[in-house]
């Protein structure tokens, strides 16, 4: 484990991230949270190790798989989960629900459903920080299989041809759905961003936070020397199914054993010592987390036709 | 008589697509998987084979555009979205190519594609799962858009679209509807044009109930409940948005004098203002009391299942609208309770 | 009083945005070359610097995209499209997500990027290039439309929106009014949400014509021609699809009794649609004659001239309309004999 | 020149597509045709190259700058100039007009005046002709700005995933209206391609017919022995304004310099003999398509409303 990190306090991020998944798998079924849910378990170390760089200004555009990022950049838990039990306190008051979190506070600057779509805007939040002046970085967060859309390519121009200060976070968990990476794709991700003139770079431990968090760091450094766009492929591994709160592998699309090379490597697995440690207070958050989602006021017909313009 | 789900029929329609046409191919995210396109799709890759069932990468405008190649090369392709909101990264190609390329070229070619769209609420799906863009494409001369409400409506308009008919073609299958069950008569199915026609859902005198999609199931409901307490609701199932039946809205409307549009998308610019249009171009005086229409709230789809509720209209709403709109007070007639529109239909939960 | 080209306000209201708001930006394909997006950008490079007056790449959904994202970051982008048909290519960040950005966020942010699209019948523009999508935009809640039909209007509309409004806007400039010259009153600009309201464009007591874009200025010339023989005509100047104005509406129908809607675009779940059911759904007594509607011929623009000529509604049509809904006898009145509303307008010759 | 092609031949369909043009340029101002024209003046080798090796049965999918492909395909010159005239008997019934071409007894297949959109619809022919189990070639031809949408990506990708049978041509002029490639693009167009794993060739003669002619049917040899994707850029000049019937340089974006040196080595320019030669009869045709034309039935009100559904 790299030194340059406190293992603890990322253990306890990661920890923190899985346990309140775990917790929704569990609230799942009274139909408390009557949203889809696409969970993060098994890549909350990305977030973890990618965040723990970044300062509350920078700006962090993601997905539907949105719980990990929003918690790892600092987004506030009890807000998130009124947010998902569709209560006025929540984040987005109600109106977004677990794929549309989030906390503009700390530049978690929202997630979108629509695969892709949030990858220009991060394109243009960087853009603003350039033409303004400012020098906060700005985070495309995206699935590998969101590089299949247009709009990236559309992207990946625009922002070198600009030499604009941002950074793109492929997750490569190498499923769209149930559909594999090279049912999906002719190209190798590197290697195709590399034609833009982008620089890549690969994070291949992604279940290691200290590990990402390190190279991050090193990436970061350099690139506060000289902005410019980078592209980091994160290797990681979902073990839940891709929306839903079942296994990764009931629809026989892909063999347990497939994850178990991860879950071996997996310190929220491996350090049981620290797990019991540190879950116990974990718990407690996240019970006062669901306690005041319950207690949160249900919104309004007026809060319906609120925001919209 | 027989009785089927709308799943079924959808199943059964693209089967038989595709065991009667060897130039039926089926493109979509995920046709191919063990949940096949909730099940409509289960089990058509492994008899027909991978290069006719085809799971495609996530590039809806680019599978748009290589459906309508395929089909001016002889192949007549379904592509089938999961939800109706992605269609809109495929507008180009369905605006500007699909829909006008036979004109375009004088006729030269037919682009026979077939767009599969789920819309509806079902579970906390939010601004970007939820939308029903009906009205968008029903202003684009070229396209045909259905919105079949029942399992006969699928198997009928599925068999002449998929099989007679040579144009793109914009079908909007409603979530909800999946799990229900239809009867269906066989020995009655509608063919050719009839297939995708408006046509009366419920005869009635005391109101027209103008509906699409699920909103004709939630017009039979309200009119069985009205009816016991004297009021009678005739019903249309629009059926296609773009091949309204005209006659067929006026003459109920001479009878009944009373105009309520229902429909699954916002009101604004939709299928109550073309009906509202169509009534008043016609005839300025056949209704006696303003006409009303039922839709989403005008905003983006809430998340949140408590607005949601809000958000769509409910039987409430319906049976309270009609009841203003015949005269009779609402003192005599309790409205129903239920609170969601989806509480009744849905036999699934989470996560869509 | 003064007078102004269209192109020269949208020219001025360019020039103002940027030199009065240091955070606004404009991009499109060729704002910064020589043509200046006829003549609306010229010398704003130059004057602003190129990072704030920039060509992109051809790649309209991204370039929306990365305003939606400068948006929230801070600026004010306006992006320009000299053909709204490329728009299409950009409706999934437009509805999917300007759209919707504010709402699904519970409020947390403005997005206020303004989209300039050049919609209307020039020189054989085809199907591709002569599409007039204001109602697809106004269908979906969370955006304006507007349509100015005259240089006050775009003075008025712009500084408002440009400054004081924070939302995602898009605007559709007719082509064939940028060459001509209208009366400016600087000293009476509308400003606030009135900048962007209906108005009556002109009293008068047998019909209504409600009217957008260019179709204003074509009501203005069949309300001048007819009033020599006796028929008055009121016109209301719609000005933004978004933000009807039903009081106007029902007023001036109150005292006419006659509807006529003149849109640029198709009839079918377009603007004429939805004044229609706006009428429908508050008195269904207020018109004596059955409404009409004027637009496009329900197929693709046809390319060839003469084809054009009959695709868009000329005056002799628009007079012959209102002739019939007035109950004036036709061999009264002889109709105008104007083969094309283009070769009125039209200052310019090929090639846009 | 290369001796494996009629060079006379080839040098009468270039010159043949040049006259076509250059009278277009000269009744332009007459309002006969009244409609947008995007000349390929210049680019005519291109064309006559390309398709001197194909048949009537491949297809080929274009764009607005139409004339050329279509003359080169097959296309009837009559019926293009009653298209152009918007009348009855062009090859379009007057719908589609200068932007608009086809011509499908030649595989003419269309031609799309948003950028980019035709090369999807190429990619699916060729999977239909695949899936068919037909030999014919597909061609999509488009220039270097179209590279830029979104929708080339997810072509490109398609495209090689399946191995369909498919031939993209770029038509590199360097120019996207009045925008310079380098202006546009952060990529090279080939080394792009490749990281989709689709071959690339490159023919930098694109002025000589012969040369084009030579090297397209090598790699159409090879093609046939196994059919696959493969990209070609052909680099080539525009000598007119993008749009319209002016010179390329007059706005100022442009010198005449920069074009000196292609027109130095055009044959249409340098062979002055063969011109002479050939010209009288070309014209002879090209008036007779134009009384042709002339003499084609206007279109009705009926004919607007054909052709829709
Ligand atoms: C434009 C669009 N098309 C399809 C979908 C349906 N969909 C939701 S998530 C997903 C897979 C995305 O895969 P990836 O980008 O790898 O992200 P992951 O889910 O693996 O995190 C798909 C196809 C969608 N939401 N948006
Ligand atoms: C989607 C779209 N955006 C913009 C335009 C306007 N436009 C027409 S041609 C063109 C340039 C295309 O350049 P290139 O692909 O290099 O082809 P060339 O004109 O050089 O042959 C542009 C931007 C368009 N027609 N379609
Ligand atoms: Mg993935
Ligand atoms: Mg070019």
């Amino acid at each position: 484990m790299n030194s340059r990190w406190n293992y603890r306090d990322l253990y306890y991020q990661a920890l923190r991230i899985r346990m309140v998944e775990e917790e929704i798998i569990k609230i799942y079924s009274s139909d408390k949270v009557q949203s889809p849910v696409h969970l993060s378990i098994g890549q909350e170390a990305v977030a973890v190790g990618l965040c723990a760089v970044l300062t509350e200004q920078d700006m962090l555009f993601s997905t539907y798989r949105s719980h990990a990022f929003y918690l790892a950049k600092g987004g506030d838990l009890k807000q998130m989960m009124a947010e998902l039990f569709g209560r006025l306190d929540g984040c987005c008051s109600g109106k977004g629900g677990s794929m549309h979190l989030s906390f503009p506070q700390v530049g978690f600057m929202g997630t979108s459903a629509v695969v892709a779509s949030g990858i220009p805007n991060a394109v243009g939040a960087a853009f603003a920080e350039k033409m303004l002046g400012r020098g906060n970085l700005t985070l495309a967060v995206f699935g590998d299989g969101a590089t299949e859309e247009g709009v990236y390519h559309e992207s990946l121009n625009f922002a070198s041809l600009h030499r604009l200060p941002i950074i793109f976070i492929c997750e490569n968990n190498q499923f769209a759905v149930h559909s594999r990476q090279h049912e999906r794709q002719s190209y190798s991700l590197r290697k195709h961003v590399e034609a833009y003139a982008i620089e890549t770079h690969h994070i291949s431990q992604g279940f290691d936070f200290c590990e990402v968090a390190s190279a991050f760091s090193d990436i970061c450094n350099d690139f506060k020397e000289s902005p410019r766009p980078i592209f980091i492929e994160v290797d990681t591994c979902r073990y839940m199914e891709h929306v839903g709160t079942g296994e990764d592998f009931y629809g026989g699309y892909r063999s347990a054993a497939e994850q178990a090379e991860w879950k071996r490597q997996d310190p929220l697995i491996k350090d049981e010592a620290l797990k019991a440690e540190l879950a116990p207070q974990i718990a407690i958050e996240i019970n006062e987390s669901i306690a005041f989602a319950e207690a949160s006021p249900l919104p309004s017909y007026a809060d319906v036709l609120k925001h919209v313009l | 008589m027989e009785t089927m789900s709308y799943r079924d029929a959808l199943a059964e329609s693209m089967h038989d697509a595709l065991a009667n046409h060897s130039n039926t191919v089926i493109f979509g995210q995920g046709v191919d998987d063990f949940k096949g396109t909730f099940g409509t799709t289960l089990g058509l890759a492994e008899k027909f084979g991978a290069h006719r069932v085809m799971d495609t990468p996530i590039s809806e405008e680019g599978i748009t555009g290589i459906c309508v190649g395929a089909a001016l090369n002889g192949l007549r392709p379904i592509h089938i979205h999961i939800r109706a909101d992605f269609v809109f990264l495929a507008l180009n190609q369905i605006l500007n190519m699909a829909a006008k390329y036979k004109y375009m070229f004088g006729g030269h070619y037919n682009v026979p594609i077939f767009i599969r769209a789920v819309i509806g609420r079902s579970w906390g799906q939010g601004a970007q799962h939820s939308q029903s863009p009906q009205a968008l494409f029903s202003h684009f001369p070229g396209l045909k858009v259905i919105m079949p409400s029942n399992a006969q409506s699928i198997l009928e308009s599925y068999r002449y679209l998929l099989s007679d008919y040579h144009g793109p073609v914009v079908s909007l299958e409603h979530r909800l509807m999946y799990d229900i069950q239809f009867d269906v008569d066989r020995a009655n199915l509608r063919t050719g044009e009839q297939a995708i026609a408006s046509y009366l859902a419920r005869e009635g005198k005391d109101i027209t109930i103008v509906a699409t999609s699920i909103m004709v199931l939630e017009a039979v409901r309200v009119a069985k409940y009205l009816a016991e307490y004297g009021i009678d609701c005739e019903i249309i199932d629009v059926n296609s948005t773009t091949d309204i039946d005209q006659q067929l809205l006026l003459q109920s409307l001479e009878k009944t004098g009373r105009l309520l549009v229902a429909d699954t998308s916002w009101v604004s610019y939709g299928v109550a203002a073309e009906i509202n249009r169509l009534v008043l171009e016609h005839n300025p005086h056949l209704l006696k009391v303003p006409s009303k229409s039922l839709g989403m709230a005008p905003t983006p789809c809430p998340t949140a299942k408590v607005m949601e509720d809000m958000y769509y209209p409910n039987l409430a709403q319906f049976a309270q609208a009609i009841i203003a709109m015949v005269g009779a007070s609402e003192g005599d007639i309790p409205l129903p309770n239920e609170r969601s529109m989806s509480d009744v239909y849905k036999k699934f939960r989470g996560p869509f």
